[in-house]
């Protein structure tokens, strides 16, 4: 088992355990947790897994940082939304209306 | 795109531009609309007699182009077409006449003749397609533009008929619907050829063409009325009158009709359809709903439900016409369709008549009415003769044919059926006939309003005897050239000559 | 135990025996990039094969990212703007940061202009140079140091701008002999790179820290959020 | 067998456990940073130094920041122009 | 040369308007349509002229061929989505540019964002690399969710985070399994795929994240929970363009890239299943909308049951003939363009009808007939082709899905195509019945600038046009793909 394996199975653990938090929180903070959490572990997939018995791969390198950025913005973005629906429900978690 | 091609198009277009115009129009500008609607209507008829006169003489008018891959839209005018085509416009003509005075002073006129003028659009597209889809196309656009005329109202009663309504047509175009696919996957697009486009495939598809054909009867038969896919067309009567007349005495029904003659002979080809087995179970179904439709009327206090269930019973003369596998029993089917058309309307617009003078909706407060209306009455009069089918009333004439053609093919129970219809039809019509001549009225007549200087106001008055005259003269006239029977006789020689 | 967390637990379970079962049986690819890369390192005009990447090989991808953080700027303005946030005193007004800062500010920029250079030939570049940039943004906050700049709302605005529209705009000017959009010329390469590097630096920097502050800067002030909330019925 | 990034990928699976198993939600915050630094180590490990960086600086950096700030919003009290606080829709 | 131009600006000149609207005034937003929409028309018309003149080509970013670097494909039917794109928002705009009046300055945000969508949309039709596809599915769906959460009210807030949720689920499993392809074929590029892929285990899961993500995306039932909420109450242009464009996004990737895997790599058993659940898709969502009582709920509904159409497409293209093949093919493009362009027009007019009326229920339609017949029309217009009556676009695609289903024996879908034609005139006609009802008079209507139905009238009227003229558009859109030769 390679180095580069070894990180792409944590990543497919971390993006289990990231889905069920996930799933399983209300709590829209905790929720962005696991999002970020799993947003780390498919990154770990896609690097580990492409270097796995290969060379330095740069293009997912470069794919990752786009996706760093993207969960940033998203996370950023989740939280702005979050903080006006807390200030105007002061609700931390969604209504259960399904 | 050729001229001839054009002129076909310009049938079908000039209620659909009138149509989209009277749309626009604001509900306050009645004289415009009137003057567009009745221009639209003449012009129509006009092409209408052109292209009558160049199908007499086998002339081809053609209009199409592709839709999908394998899927033309097809105008085509055929005698068959031009017959169905020519009684709509010279009836729309008249019932717009009668419209513009039913509907004088009441709201919402712009969305009345606005779809009243997509209805006949539609009306004219029927009898104008070319091939299923077409025909399919126009099926469910009437449809669909007859619902706000049939809820025009807007009252609980009338919205409740409205939906009635959509239930029995919807279902039945999505049957239709699956029926044409099916025959498109099995012979690509079905154009309309006399004598079918079927008879050549392979006799163990024979089963599913038997179905399809099932399938198909039944969306057609919606319209048409056949028993017991009739329930919506007694409620329907709760629109105004003009939508009653044409729609459900001439447009909808005998689109149902009218798309069983198409079916029955340019699809499947009588010979086919015949050696299927698929008239003599039609026949049957057509004379049980005759019997049916006439011992329901006979039950009916309200004039207009009578009327209708006696719609119910007639155009079944058709489908039964059309399923006598013989020229004769055809001819009696097909000149019924334009006869029928004529009587029915005139009653109808009598009906309105009494309705909007008197204030009279039911039969047995009409004792007196000959008095007060003679004009009317006299309309009434020669429309209810040619139902139960008094010489030389035009109903006579269908019911002679019939009679003959159901001999000649050794149908001699469709006889019986004649005998025993025509009786009824005589014991629903008479005691209406003798209420309005013979009793005398007992209170006042509660009317508020003169209408004009004759009896009722001359847009009412005149389109009825019109089409009493033209019920009367088909009749009277029936061996002239380019009477209905004429007309008729044509196409049943151009269809059974292949 | 609710439905929910049993419904989560088993979903969680079956992704990760699936992706375990993926990773187990994972074929070995014939197609080999990092060597497509390596060999078209000389035209790509920087030495360091992941800014080459970003920024000439798959640079569409890099304009598109710079949108979707320029998108999370834009609604954190918009719900700002809709329902403005009651007015906050920010920052710990701590004089030891401040004098801190003071030593520690033009550190930072050197570090960020470091990472930005070293991006064409080692690790670095724009997204890391920015964050830098960033940091320093949000630790001037926190000390509570007032910047005129950085509260001019049009300011600020044309600065998150820069960037996207460099980057855009330089590839638009590429097009001009008759190449594919973003195709840098190769003796052009390294500075149309660096130049676009730059402005993405500084446009990133001031994203992150209005993302930080999720507002432009403009609300800090009292009377002027109260105006701002004024104007918005 | 490489034992330190077994062991570094054991510990980023634990953080992260840890992180979304925490009750307090301040706990929780602290344990992704936690997790962000170690999954930059992680990077450096698989020889992406740049992720590494971006990792460090934007995703534990920045987002944790963000994480904190807002952390800090449903702490503060609302002033009396906050309408109706605790208002179910 | 005009050609290599008009390519990159179908999403370099959104992105710069988005850019320039944050930088203007609030009151100059609006005015940028005026730039934006003539020139974006014009290159959608010459990327068209191109496509049927030159035929379909691959443009090549930054000048790097495929694996390298990021190609852009523009065959047949990215160039339809294109211009259904181009149709779509342009009147949208046009329409919210009147619309917007009424609120306040904070909704002028809602340019940016419109411009921003704009460009992940057409960056996603154009895209041939699967990962350039999720940067593109993430501009669109972050400011799709950025437009719902514009209203700022509490539901609009909770509507949005709902939505959100979804789509960063959805993307993130949209990205594993792009992770997984890359590790198996080490390459991004659709076209490399499709000469490598093999079924293998690591393929199959792929396939099924991708799936996932995508359909989460595309709120297939039963993961269609965030999609009434946010289209039935954002602003009326923005649950315009998110029922009509936004979600063809993620299907249009899945549709690619379950084309790019081929046969041999699909499973018929997927196939199958997605069918399934776009049938009750058809079903729950026609029900659910029949028993909504404000009015763009119910619009919102009918989204969720006509997505179910398009699902059609896998079990009617996957393992049946040529033929089969190619009619479901032509019958779900029908189906898509013909309900973003009836959909567009059915929430423009419902919208109208909520202006007119003041309230959003159902129930206040009542008499609104007499008061508003041409939106009325054009609501009318465009619910006949969702109930996939003729003469209509969504006829058209119900006819050639038909035929499919008939020629591959696959009755079952007949039923779904039968009954949900049913359904839908169902809560369409709940609609009319309530307009035509005379019951306590409203004297009064609040009459909307002629601008807001005209644009519907456009709308709506396309839906039905392009039933008419579906030959054209059909060969347009086979051009470049595996069914281009029929």
């Amino acid at each position: 088992m390679s180095g580069a394996l070894v990180f792409a199975w944590s990543g497919v653990l971390l993006f289990g355990l990231g889905l069920f938090g996930f799933i399983a929180h209300r709590h829209l903070l905790r929720r962005l947790l696991a999002f970020n959490i799993m947003g780390s572990g498919s990154f770990l997939v896609l690097v580990g897994l492409a270097q796995d018995g290969r060379g330095v791969d740069p293009v997912p390198h470069a794919m990752v940082i786009t996706g760093i950025v993207v969960a940033v913005a998203s996370t950023a973005l989740a939280l702005v939304v979050f903080r006006r629906w807390y200030r105007a429900s002061g609700r931390t978690d969604l209504p259960e209306d399904t | 795109m050729t001229w001839n091609a054009l002129i076909l198009f310009g049938v079908l277009a000039t209620s659909l531009v009138a149509s989209a115009v009277i749309f626009l129009l604001a509900e306050s500008r009645h004289t415009t609309r009137s003057v567009f609607n009745l221009a639209a209507a003449v012009v129509k008829l006009l092409l209408v007699g052109w292209i009558v006169w160049g199908v007499y003489q086998n002339i081809d008018y053609e209009f199409r182009f592709t839709i999908i891959e394998g899927v033309d839209f097809i105008l085509r005018a055929d005698a068959l077409g031009m017959m169905f085509v020519g009684l709509s416009s010279l009836l729309w003509l008249f019932t717009t006449i009668y419209a513009i005075g039913y509907l004088e002073k009441a709201p919402n006129r712009s969305r009345f003749f606005g779809f009243f003028s997509l209805c006949v659009a539609s009306t004219v597209g029927i009898a104008l397609a070319g091939n299923l889809f077409t025909f399919l196309l126009f099926y469910e656009l009437l449809t669909l533009s007859t619902y706000p005329l049939v809820v025009h109202r807007g009252t609980r009663e009338s919205l409740r008929a409205g939906q009635v309504y959509l239930y029995y047509t919807l279902g039945g175009g999505a049957l239709l619907l699956f029926g044409v696919v099916a025959l498109h996957v099995l012979v690509g697009d079905t154009e309309f050829v006399p004598g079918g486009v079927l008879s050549g495939l392979d006799p163990s598809l024979h089963p599913l063409l038997i179905g399809i054909f099932l399938m198909m009867i039944i969306g057609l038969g919606v319209k048409a009325a056949l028993f017991p896919l009739h329930a919506w067309l007694p409620m329907a009567m709760v629109a105004p009158a003009p939508v009653s007349a044409l729609l459900h005495a001439v447009a909808v029904v005998k689109a149902g009709a009218f798309g069983i003659a198409r079916l029955v002979y340019d699809v499947y080809g009588i010979e086919f359809a015949f050696s299927l087995g698929l008239l003599g179970p039609l026949a049957v179904a057509a004379s049980i709903t005759i019997i049916y439709g006439s011992l329901r009327a006979l039950a009916q206090d309200d004039l207009k439900k009578r009327l209708a269930f006696s719609t119910v019973s007639q155009v079944s003369y058709i489908i039964l016409g059309i399923s006598l596998f013989g020229p004769v029993g055809t001819l009696g089917g097909l000149v019924h369709l334009l006869h029928q058309g004529l009587m029915k309307i005139t009653l109808f617009f009598c009906a309105g008549n009494y309705a909007e003078t008197l204030g009279v909706h039911k039969i047995s407060e009409l004792d007196g009415a000959g008095q007060r209306m003679p004009a009317t009455s006299v309309a009434f009069t020669l429309g209810a003769f040619g139902m139960i089918g008094i010489p030389p009333m035009a109903g006579f004439i269908s019911k002679w044919y019939l009679g003959i053609g159901a001999l000649e093919v050794g149908m001699n129970w469709v006889l019986g059926v004649l005998i025993l219809s025509s009786l009824l039809n005589a014991a629903y019509f008479l005691p209406i006939l003798y209420r309005i001549w013979f009793r005398r009225r007992e209170r006042l007549w509660c009317e508020g309003k003169v209408l004009g200087r004759f009896e009722t106001s001359g847009w009412l008055l005149l389109p009825t005897l019109a089409t009493a005259a033209f019920a009367l003269v088909a009749g009277v006239l029936a061996g002239m050239p380019f009477s209905p029977l004429y007309w008729a006789d044509l196409i049943v020689s151009r269809e059974y000559l292949p | 135990m609710s439905l929910r967390l049993v419904s989560a637990a088993l979903l969680c379970v079956a992704v990760t025996v699936a992706l375990a079962w993926a990773v187990l049986d994972r074929p070995l690819p014939e197609e080999n990039l990092p060597d497509r890369v390596a060999a078209a390192m000389p035209e790509s005009g920087v030495d360091h094969p992941v800014t080459a990447v970003l920024l000439n090989f798959r640079s569409y991808d890099t304009l598109l990212e710079i949108a979707v953080l320029l998108l999370a700027v834009v609604v954190a303005l918009a719900l700002r703007e809709a329902q403005p946030d009651q007015p906050e005193a920010m920052g710990l007004d701590n004089p030891l940061l401040r004098a801190v800062m003071a030593w520690l500010l033009p550190l930072i920029l050197i570090v960020a202009g470091f990472l930005l250079w070293a991006g064409s030939y080692q690790p670095g570049g724009a997204f890391q140079a920015g964050s830098v940039l960033a940091a320093a943004g949000v630790l001037l906050r926190l000390a509570g140091v007032t910047t005129a700049w950085l509260d001019n709302a049009t300011l600020m605005r044309a600065g998150l701008a820069l960037g996207l529209l460099t980057f855009l705009g330089v590839g638009l000017l590429v097009m001009i002999p008759g190449a594919p959009f973003l195709t840098y010329p190769l003796e052009y390469a390294g500075t149309l790179i660096l130049v676009i590097e730059l402005t993405l630096t500084l446009s990133i920097g001031l994203t992150l820290i209005s993302l930080f502050r999720l507002t432009p800067p403009y609300a800090d002030d009292p009377d002027e959020a109260r105006e701002q909330a004024g104007k918005t019925p | 067998m490489p034992w330190l990034d077994l062991l570094l990928g054991l510990t980023l699976v634990v953080t992260a456990g840890l992180a979304l198993a925490a009750r307090d939600l301040f706990r929780a915050v602290v344990m992704f940073i936690v997790f962000g630094l170690l999954m930059a180590l992680a990077w450096v490990r698989l020889h992406a130094p740049d992720i590494a960086l971006a990792e460090a600086a934007i995703g534990a950096g920045l987002t944790g920041v963000l994480l904190l700030d807002t952390l800090g919003y449903l702490r503060r009290p609302f002033g009396s122009r906050v309408d109706k606080p605790g208002k179910h829709q | 040369m005009i050609g290599l131009w008009s390519v990159p600006l179908l999403f370099a000149l959104p992105l710069a308007l988005g850019i320039l609207s944050l930088l203007v005034t609030p009151a100059w937003r609006p005015r940028l349509i005026f730039v934006g929409l003539p020139l974006l028309t014009l290159a959608s018309v010459d990327v068209l002229a191109r496509l049927v003149l030159e035929g379909p080509r691959i443009y090549e970013l930054g000048g790097w061929e495929a694996p390298l670097g990021i190609n852009l494909v523009v065959d047949g039917l990215a160039v339809g989505m294109i211009l259904m794109t181009t149709l779509v928002a342009s009147l949208c705009a046009l329409y919210a540019r009147v619309y917007l009046r009424d609120y306040p300055a904070s909704s002028s945000f809602f340019w940016p964002l419109l411009w921003l969508l704009w460009a992940g949309m057409n960056g996603i039709w154009l895209a041939e690399d699967i990962f350039n596809l999720y940067v593109g599915l993430e501009v669109m769906g972050l400011a799709a969710v950025g437009m719902v959460a514009l209203r700022a009210t509490p539901q609009a807030l909770a509507a949005a985070m709902r939505y959100l949720l979804a789509a960063l689920l959805g993307s993130l499993a949209y990205l594993l399994g792009v992770a997984l392809l890359y590790a198996t074929y080490g390459t991004l590029s659709m076209a490399g795929l499709q000469e490598a892929a093999a079924p293998n285990a690591t393929t199959h899961v792929a396939l099924a994240l991708i799936i996932l993500g995508l359909l989460l995306k595309t709120a297939l039932f039963p993961l269609h929970a965030w999609l009434p909420p946010a289209h039935g109450g954002a602003l009326t242009p923005v649950s315009a363009l998110l029922s009509a464009l936004v979600i063809k996004g993620s299907f249009y990737i899945l549709m690619r890239i379950w084309l790019v895997l081929g046969p041999e790599v699909t499973p018929i058993f997927t196939a199958q299943l997605l069918g399934v659940l776009g049938a009750g898709a058809v079903f729950y969502g026609g029900w659910m909308a029949w028993r909504q009582h404000h009015l763009k709920q119910l619009v919102a509904y009918s989204t969720v049951a006509q997505i179910g159409y398009l699902f059609l497409f896998f079990p009617l293209v996957t393992g049946t003939g040529p033929e089969a093949a190619r009619l479901a093919w032509d019958g779900t493009l029908m189906m898509l363009v013909a309900h973003a362009l009836a959909k567009a027009a059915l929430f423009l007019s419902a919208g109208n009808l909520i202006l007119a009326v003041g309230s959003t229920q159902i129930s206040h339609l009542v008499g609104i007939s007499r008061f508003r017949p041409m939106s009325l029309f054009s609501f009318g217009l465009a619910g006949v082709s969702l109930m996939g009556l003729p003469p209509s676009g969504g006829f058209t695609g119900k006819w050639l899905l038909l035929h499919s289903a008939i020629l591959s024996d696959q009755w079952w879908w007949l039923i779904v195509l039968f009954l949900g034609g049913l359904l839908s005139a169902a809560y369409i006609f709940k609609v009319f019945r309530m307009s035509f009802r005379e019951g306590p008079q409203i004297d009064r209507s609040i009459t909307p600038p002629l601008t807001l139905d005209v644009t519907a009238l456009i709308l709506a009227s396309a839906s039905i046009l392009i039933g008419l003229t579906a030959h054209l558009p059909l060969f347009w859109l086979r051009l470049g793909s595996a069914f281009g030769a029929g």
